[in-house]
């Protein structure tokens, strides 16, 4: 069995590098993108420390957050066309209507 | 041992697909990146012994939300990049 | 409330009423809406004189009528006290309102003034100020009605708004009436804070809880007597203020802007009786004070003699009778603060009904030379208006003390009461002293003042040819004639003291003998709170002797020097022999002037530098903090970008700190 | 096809370090904790099979309880209707007459112009449809006060778009 420090930095890796994706990107795909790569970081997670303390639990909530995230996707599909709809692009800095 | 070392190698096939995620410049080409990243985590699945999560994650991941993502690039590319940079990447094409 | 006195609160809204019906449906009733007041007042002169004859019948009231508020310490309430001395006050208020209505139509509605109904709402709603003011029988009351009275004052004064003269007056009388009633308030919180009550007659009045605190209690750090003294002074105030006393006396030569019978109810009856029926009223009160006495009385007999010689270089007929209105109030003023209450409510009821015949008999004369007043312009109307003349002669020789007018019984009351406290009171004696002079003074303006008018060869053609004036105006003036002429009769005290007859029948009726009384409020018992020891000369009766005879002769050589001096078809304007004298007393010794100077040399700066200090230093302190406020905010929203990456950095550097921070303090990082 | 390349990060690089900073303190934290008390499911234990059994009532098969699975999948599967429903609505053009392309092309874009294709496309069906409402509801006055010479309402629809 692998020390269940690798798996808690890899997910902390993966978690940093979606994040970094969000931080730096401005395209609305590449925002879903990353998210998911966050949802996976965060899912690692837990289906780690459900091996390392001996309950399902947390397969059961990776199962969740699969599924949840799937739905996430699909929102944000509809949300990403909605959006090239009405501004003609999917650069999240165009839309700026919430702004003082 | 050959344990540590099969982490090692997904975990580093893992970590450098994400960073291509996010890196690279076509969404096109992060969506396959993407592709590679979710099915390298759902290998480190299967190792804590998380099998069935790791069969979901292949079919809703890259099954589902895959061809979601590249829906959305094909619908949305058009006029993503700037059409100097744009010009015979087939960004423009694939719509 | 029982029997009569059931309809006493008719008597003050009688008045109210007709303000009522006068401000809302005048424009059509005849007459311009003078019918209703005449009725009300009238109404009230017939129950006042009911009022009256209960009181004569033994019968007072006491009594609460409304409960304004009241809390655990104190009540505020509105009640009716009617005792001989406000049964006398009634009677006389009604009477000269009622007079000064009925004179009105000739005045007013004869000579086509526009505005009548809101000058008729304006007599209605003074009456009923008046009216209610005499029947309050409790200090806040008192005060809301004085109020009232100043506000209407200042309706009345500048009726002719359209002028430039009315509207300055009536701001001027309103301003200065105010200066004193500022402290006139500060007074009536003082008392309520300290006694917690205001009433002025029963067990639970404040004239009853100070006189019980004396000597055993302080208040707010001070004796009790120095805290009646400096209350009663502050109270004193408003007094000074409403009845024109020095310094506060500037506004009422130049009230004279109003209408003429507004002039006479204004002097005679409302306004600047207020201000002396008040101590009356509270008497009691400034009786448990030496001192408050002894300035009522100084500033009383110094008025007296500061009015009067202004008096008499004055060429307008109604400045003239301004200033004597001053001077008599000192007289009253000097009566009360020597502990003569009894002449100095004497010399109030008798001056309220000649000071009424001199206006409404001035103001016949101003009709008839179609509203000319100069004096100098008069003369010779003594054959063409009789009625007038006489009467008004009537009035100026009451005026001026002569004998057997009202006038000189009231005023040698005052002058006696003076004297025999003065004999062992300096103070006292130099206030006598100046009100001793004034009489020459008084008989030798009015004098002139008629001579003036009525004497001699026309001096102009108006003059020649006087304006007829109406029946109404010439019955007010019959009637206050034949009252200034045996008005005296209500009080012979002098007459009792020589020949031992029983005629003093004001000082019965105000001590309550054979009339009704309420405790505490007769003659007698204050009598026996002031302090003032009584000296004689010669015994009582060579006193009275010696003090009749100083006032009427100073009277006699002042009235005798005028009569001559101002003879002849062409009197000579002797005054101006005077010199600068003269121009010192036309200017009225430059009182308005310096007042004028404290108002804008001292008080203006002082309002500038504490505007200034307003505006920078607090309003900088505030504005400083909005400015901060909206300069930080107008920064800070930079940070909404609208950009949700911005958002998402800020939240990771946030969770960073604080991951950060508790890390530390739990030692995660190890 | 071309090679890929990568996206330049000169202007936003500084909010990206903020995340390599967030991964420095999770490195940090994750090396100074002690992960002690390692306890795994036992061997030869098959989840996947559990939760077969799990969905046919073995019970007594069964190993472990994953009787907890079962309900995350009803939960998903109603999750993932709903947001399928939800990016439908979202999707679905919201009359006959809204157009295809981007309303606000007029804003600061980035856009190419091969989209007038598309333009025009969805102008004439909109306007064809607007001549078509026109003619069933109102029927004359209105086109025939309004243009007396024009014709037919059709060419009125045109126009407008």
């Amino acid at each position: 069995m692998m020390a269940i420090e690798g798996y808690v930095l890899l997910s902390a890796g993966l978690f940093c590098i979606g994040l970094f994706g969000i931080l730096t990107r401005r395209n609305a795909l590449m925002f879903l993108m990353a998210v998911e790569l966050m949802v996976n970081a965060a899912v690692i997670n837990l289906v780690a420390f459900a091996l390392y303390h001996g309950t399902l639990t947390g397969q059961v909530f990776g199962l969740f957050v699969l599924g949840l995230a799937a739905a996430e996707v699909a929102i944000g599909l509809g949300i990403i066309l909605v959006l090239y709809r009405n501004f003609g692009t999917i650069d999240v800095s165009v839309p700026t209507t919430m702004r003082w | 041992m050959m344990e540590t070392a099969a982490f090692a190698l997904f975990a580093a096939v893992t970590l450098t697909s994400a960073a291509g995620v996010v890196l690279f410049r076509d969404p096109w080409h992060s969506a396959l990146m993407l592709g590679v990243s979710l099915l390298s985590v759902a290998v480190h699945y299967v190792m804590l012994t998380a099998e069935f999560l790791a069969v979901i994650q292949v079919l809703v991941y890259v099954g589902g939300v895959l061809v979601l993502i590249s829906f959305a690039v094909m619908l949305t590319q058009a006029g993503e990049t700037p059409p100097e940079t744009a010009t015979g990447d087939g960004e423009v094409t694939g719509r | 409330m029982e029997g009569l006195f059931t309809f006493a609160p008719a008597i003050v809204l009688f008045p109210l009423v007709a303000f009522a019906i006068t401000l809302l449906v005048g424009r059509y009733l005849p007459l311009g809406g003078a019918i209703p007041g005449i009725v009300a007042t009238g109404g009230s002169l017939a129950l006042s004189l009911v009022m009256a004859a209960a009181v004569a019948g033994g019968e007072t009231t006491n009594e609460l009528v409304y409960t304004w508020f009241e809390t655990p310490e104190i009540t505020f309430h509105f009640g009716l006290l009617i005792d001989p001395l406000s049964a006398a006050m009634l009677v006389v208020v009604s009477l000269i309102a009622f007079l000064v209505h009925v004179f009105s139509l000739s005045y007013m509605n004869a000579e086509g003034e526009t505005g009548l109904p809101r000058y008729y709402a304006g007599l209605g709603l003074f009456t009923f100020s008046m009216l209610a003011f005499v029947v309050a029988d409790n200090l806040l009351m008192s005060f809301v009605f004085f109020e009232l009275v100043g506000l209407c004052s200042f309706l009345l004064i500048g009726f002719w708004y359209r002028t430039k003269s009315a509207p300055s007056a009536a701001k001027k009388a309103f301003l200065v009436t105010r200066f004193g009633d500022f402290f006139f308030l500060i007074g009536v919180v003082a008392i309520a804070a300290s006694y917690g009550t205001l009433s002025f007659a029963g067990d639970a009045s404040f004239v009853t809880a100070a006189e019980s605190a004396i000597d055993s209690e302080t208040f707010f750090g001070f004796d009790a007597d120095t805290w009646v003294t400096i209350t009663g002074l502050l109270v004193l105030g408003g007094v000074i203020g409403k009845s024109a006393q020095f310094p506060l006396h500037t506004w009422l030569p130049d009230a004279m802007e109003g209408p003429t019978p507004v002039s006479a109810l204004i002097h005679a009856a409302t306004m600047v009786a207020a201000g002396v029926y008040l101590v009356a009223r509270m008497f009691g009160y400034y009786a448990l004070s030496p001192t408050a006495l002894a300035v009522i009385a100084f500033v009383g007999g110094f008025t007296a003699l500061f009015a009067a010689t202004m008096g008499c270089v004055k060429d307008d007929v109604k400045q003239v009778l301004a200033y004597s209105t001053i001077s008599q109030y000192g007289y009253m003023m000097l009566a009360m603060g020597v502990g003569g209450y009894v002449a100095g409510v004497f010399h109030l009821l008798n001056h309220a009904v000649f000071k009424a015949l001199l206006f409404l008999g001035a103001g016949a004369v101003i009709i008839a030379m179609h509203h000319e007043q100069d004096m100098w312009k008069m003369g010779g109307l003594k054959e063409q208006m009789p009625v007038t003349y006489y009467s008004f002669l009537a009035g100026s020789l009451a005026l001026a003390g002569i004998i057997p007018f009202s006038g000189f019984w009231s005023k040698d009351e005052v002058l006696y009461d003076a004297l025999i406290v003065g004999l062992s009171e300096p103070l006292i004696l130099a206030a006598y002293a100046m009100a001793l002079l004034a009489v020459f003074f008084t008989g030798f303006y009015t004098i002139r003042m008629v001579r003036l008018t009525f004497h001699g060869e026309p001096r102009s053609e108006a003059a020649e040819s006087p304006h007829a004036i109406g029946l109404p105006a010439k019955i007010p003036l019959a009637v206050l004639g034949v009252l200034a002429l045996v008005g005296g009769a209500m009080n012979l005290k002098p007459l009792e003291e020589l020949a031992g007859l029983e005629v003093a029948f004001l000082e019965r009726w105000l001590d309550g003998q054979g009339v009704g009384s309420v405790d505490g409020l007769t003659y007698h018992a204050y009598s026996e709170t002031v302090h003032y020891g009584h000296e004689y000369i010669g015994g009582p009766e060579g006193t009275v002797i010696l003090s009749a005879a100083l006032s009427l002769g100073l009277a006699l050589a002042g009235a005798g020097l005028a009569w001559t001096l101002y003879s002849g078809p062409e009197p000579t304007r002797h005054t101006e022999r005077l010199g600068s004298l003269r121009d010192l007393a036309v200017a009225n010794y430059y009182q308005d002037e310096y007042q004028v100077w404290l108002a804008r040399g001292l008080t203006l700066p002082l309002a500038r530098a504490s505007d200034r200090f307003d505006q920078t230093a607090i309003d900088g302190v505030v504005d400083g903090v909005g400015s901060v406020s909206r300069f930080g905010g107008e920064r800070l929203r930079r940070l909404q970008t609208g950009q949700v990456t911005d958002y998402a950095a800020l939240v990771i550097l946030g969770v960073l700190a604080l991951l950060v921070v508790l890390g530390i303090n739990g030692g995660w990082f190890l | 096809m071309s090679r890929p390349r990568l996206v330049s990060l000169s202007s936003r690089l500084v909010p990206g370090l903020l995340a390599i900073a967030l991964f420095g303190v999770f490195a940090a934290v994750v090396v100074g904790t002690d992960f002690a008390g390692y306890v795994g499911f036992p061997d030869e234990l098959s989840v996947t099979a559990e939760i077969g059994y799990a969905l046919f009532d073995f019970t007594e098969l069964q190993e472990t309880n994953t009787e907890s699975f079962l309900v995350s999948f009803l939960l998903i599967a109603v999750v993932l209707d709903a947001a399928l429903d939800a990016s439908l609505v979202l999707a679905t053009r919201e009359g006959p007459d809204e157009s295809v392309r981007p309303s606000a092309f007029d804003g600061p874009s980035t856009r190419s112009t091969d989209d007038t294709e598309a333009n025009g496309t969805a102008a004439t069906d909109g306007g064809a449809v607007d001549g078509a409402t026109k003619i069933d509801g109102e029927p004359a006055s209105e086109a025939e006060t309004a243009s007396p010479t024009a014709g037919d309402a059709t060419t009125d629809g045109g126009d407008g778009a």
